[in-house]
């Protein structure tokens, strides 16, 4: 029997090398795999790569991996962010790299990965600094630039539900990354909020086939969902709006 | 003499050219303002590169959703007729020229449609790109929403570009507080001036030879 | 209000030009648009290149478009089937071009076409003569040939629903070229089952999104599906048991 | 002398090389044979290039479904814990190196792993390549399955093809009715001899140079 299904997210991390180059994926809060990168912390993993759309902020989360000089370089498209701090501090220290690739480069050389695509020629960046140093090429009257694959040895990311065969449904725009870094790594871990038995979710509706997955671990439904539907009264942070009154 | 219109009258005029059924990416800062001047009555499509099209306003108190936000990243809504995608198919919607408008924000436009958005060039800044250069050259039109001046007073609308480009040629339309120029092969035309502006008085501020 | 819709398959493809090229949907008998190829086969409309996995089967669809002598070349990756004599009949007379494309490449190249994509390395084919001619480099160890996008005029697909905004849902492996092809060619026309009322699809199982879509024709439910579900008893043309009995 | 096995045991074989968990391709013709052999109380799962993963059996008489097929267009099912996906996903995953093993026919293997299977190359033949050249170069197993020699007696294990090429260097493993190969630096490696067959039977059946 396959069973993908890994008991904790210790566990779906524990062998992760010193050195290696993670995908998390997210965009911004939505579809980040908090659990994960919690775990990747407490795992200690250092020298590491990353690729994310941004570059961590506020002090959780991929800033917590940072803080915690874990990172050698980050690739990524939009690091400067009004709570990015962490990053701020490290970078103009010069005590971490970045590859600043537009955002949908970024996409693409992950999807490009994960499809065995050799390179392609972009529109994106044509004539502008991050292009420089590119092979350009016109073609039929549009100049475009070569662009490699962004591969990866893991991908961490955040999903809604799986089955032990590891085929993943997202929820709203949680989607982002995930599909695409799921098939551009070695090995993929998914959390997700539960897994359901095999054959609960429409083979119409998996966006995420098993083949990408190599590891699914439970981490319990986020506080703004029950049974997978919104139930509200969050804030964007997703912490219930109540509770928070009740904190503050 | 009237020659500035105000930001949300700007946004009025832009959502004003916007017709029934367009597909619509709004940038992130003044040009999500457009969203609350498209009638009601018409159908829009919002694209945001986080992966949604048919994104809706932002939610009711207590109705936020961590899961649905806007490339601003802040909490919106999904509408009847929305869908989801991941990044790769969102950016490829965009490149593939599948949106009718983008509207950008701009540091300069140069009058051969060259934008430059996204970084001053200061040095010790950090940089961040994040869609902007997939958006430029991304839509069958890409509108600019800006003031013509600089707080300084320097014109936004320029020669060629000293900042760094963001896409280079993309820019079909530029709305500024003081008039609405189009990119031309002969230069900016100026298609209409608000206020008591002329294209004379346009071409003082701008140091640019306009066209009609 | 935006509505896709569109009464009948004649207004669906009316105004496609002589010399137009038209991708047509399908995997053999799956998702392959019956009706709207009969719609351009009574159109007329000639000179045509078509876009297609293969190149017609028996006498009906595609190949009964071919036997009207209204394609002059065909793009496709398996045109010599057991039953494509029209196809066989009309290039062995010289009548038809043919470029013959490995599946992977067709598929990827329509897709590039859809996502902007100047050109693209791929590994399939190198070394072969479908290759011949073609850029080739080595990338990371590997060899690689320069692949194109292909564009169409204009797209003929079948999906299994459809709202007025165009987004499409698919049934099993009748989705196979379908999206991509939506997103390659200027204009898309997809039949389906049947036209819902708009919020009836769940945005996160839409597979089209409308913005790919320009036209959606109702044809009705195929007899092998009542209500979007299997209820069986057919053979593999679609025809009911029962009824091919009565017939025979 | 028994110096052949037959095509269903061939056919058993491959599957007792075929772990669970594995995600496979199966050829059109010969290799879907393979699918009769894998045990049921594994869980192996199928690719089909129009779509499909976690392909299930042909369907009960009366139950065919024309939506559901496999690469040879022949109706099959779906398992639970199936996936449906579109040409370019399901031809991004093969040549993304994600499925284990492909069985394919051949016309002719060379020493080096090259492949020959769509054309003979025939003056006057009707070309057709399907989704042959994107299987031979995506699995990170192409295993091929074929007799060893042809109806006229020609070895089918070659020093270098003479019919088209399928692919360069892409094939890891030959099964056939003789001998179990493997393709290495050294050139075809004995693997597994059936019945009487010896590294030197084998060697002069095919006239080449093999390893242990």
């Amino acid at each position: 029997m396959i069973d993908k299904t890994v008991p904790t997210v210790a566990e779906a991390v524990g062998d992760i090398p010193d050195g290696a180059t993670i995908m998390i994926g997210g965009f911004g809060r939505a579809g980040q795999p908090v659990e994960l990168i919690d775990a990747l912390i407490d795992h200690g993993a250092k020298n590491l790569t990353i690729v994310n759309n941004n570059a961590g902020n506020g002090d959780t989360g991929l800033a917590a991996l940072l803080a915690n000089k874990q990172v050698r370089k980050i690739i990524c498209s939009f690091p400067r962010q009004s709570d990015s701090w962490v990053f701020d501090g490290l970078y103009r220290a010069g005590e971490i790299e970045l590859e600043l690739v537009p955002q949908g480069n970024l996409a693409e050389r992950i999807r490009a990965a994960g499809a065995g695509i050799g390179a392609f020629f972009s529109p994106t960046g044509v004539g502008t600094e991050l292009a420089a140093g590119k092979e350009e090429r016109e073609i039929d009257g549009r100049r475009y630039v070569l662009e490699y694959p962004i591969k990866a040895d893991f991908a961490l990311i955040s999903a809604l539900r799986a089955d032990r065969w590891g085929n993943l449904v997202y929820r709203e725009t949680a989607r982002n990354f995930g599909p695409i870094m799921a098939a551009a790594a070695t090995t993929t871990v998914a959390q997700v909020d539960e897994v359901v038995p095999l054959g609960t979710l429409d083979p119409e509706t998996v966006v995420t086939p098993g083949i990408f997955t190599d590891r699914v671990v439970a981490v319990g439904e986020r506080r703004w969902v029950r049974d997978g539907e919104f139930v509200g009264g969050v804030d964007i942070e997703g912490q219930p709006l109540e509770e928070k009154e009740d904190a503050a | 003499m009237s020659t500035r219109i105000t930001r949300d009258e700007l946004a009025k005029r832009i959502a004003d050219d916007i017709p029934e059924g367009a597909y619509v990416n709004l940038g992130i800062g003044a040009p999500t303002l457009v969203a609350n001047f498209l009638p009601d009555d018409l159908e829009i499509i919002l694209h945001t590169e986080n992966g949604l099209l048919g994104m809706g306003p932002a939610p009711e108190p207590g109705r936020i959703d961590p899961d649905l936000i806007n490339a601003g990243k802040q909490p919106v809504t999904a509408l009847a007729g929305a869908a989801y995608f991941h990044h790769a198919d969102s950016f490829g919607m965009m490149r593939g020229g599948h949106l009718d408008v983008c509207v950008l924000g701009a540091f300069q436009v140069s009058q051969n449609g060259d934008l430059a958005n996204w970084s001053t060039g200061a040095p010790g800044a950090i940089p961040a790109v994040g869609g902007a250069m997939d958006l430029a050259i991304g839509a069958k039109d890409v509108y600019v929403m800006t003031d013509l001046l600089t707080k300084q007073g320097d014109s936004k609308l320029v020669e060629a570009c000293t900042y760094p480009l963001t896409g280079v040629g993309c820019v079909s339309r530029v709305y500024t507080d003081h008039a609405i120029f189009d990119v031309t092969p002969d230069g900016f035309a100026v298609r209409e001036a608000f206020g008591d502006n002329t294209l004379e008085s346009l071409a003082e501020l701008t140091g640019l030879n306009l066209v009609r």
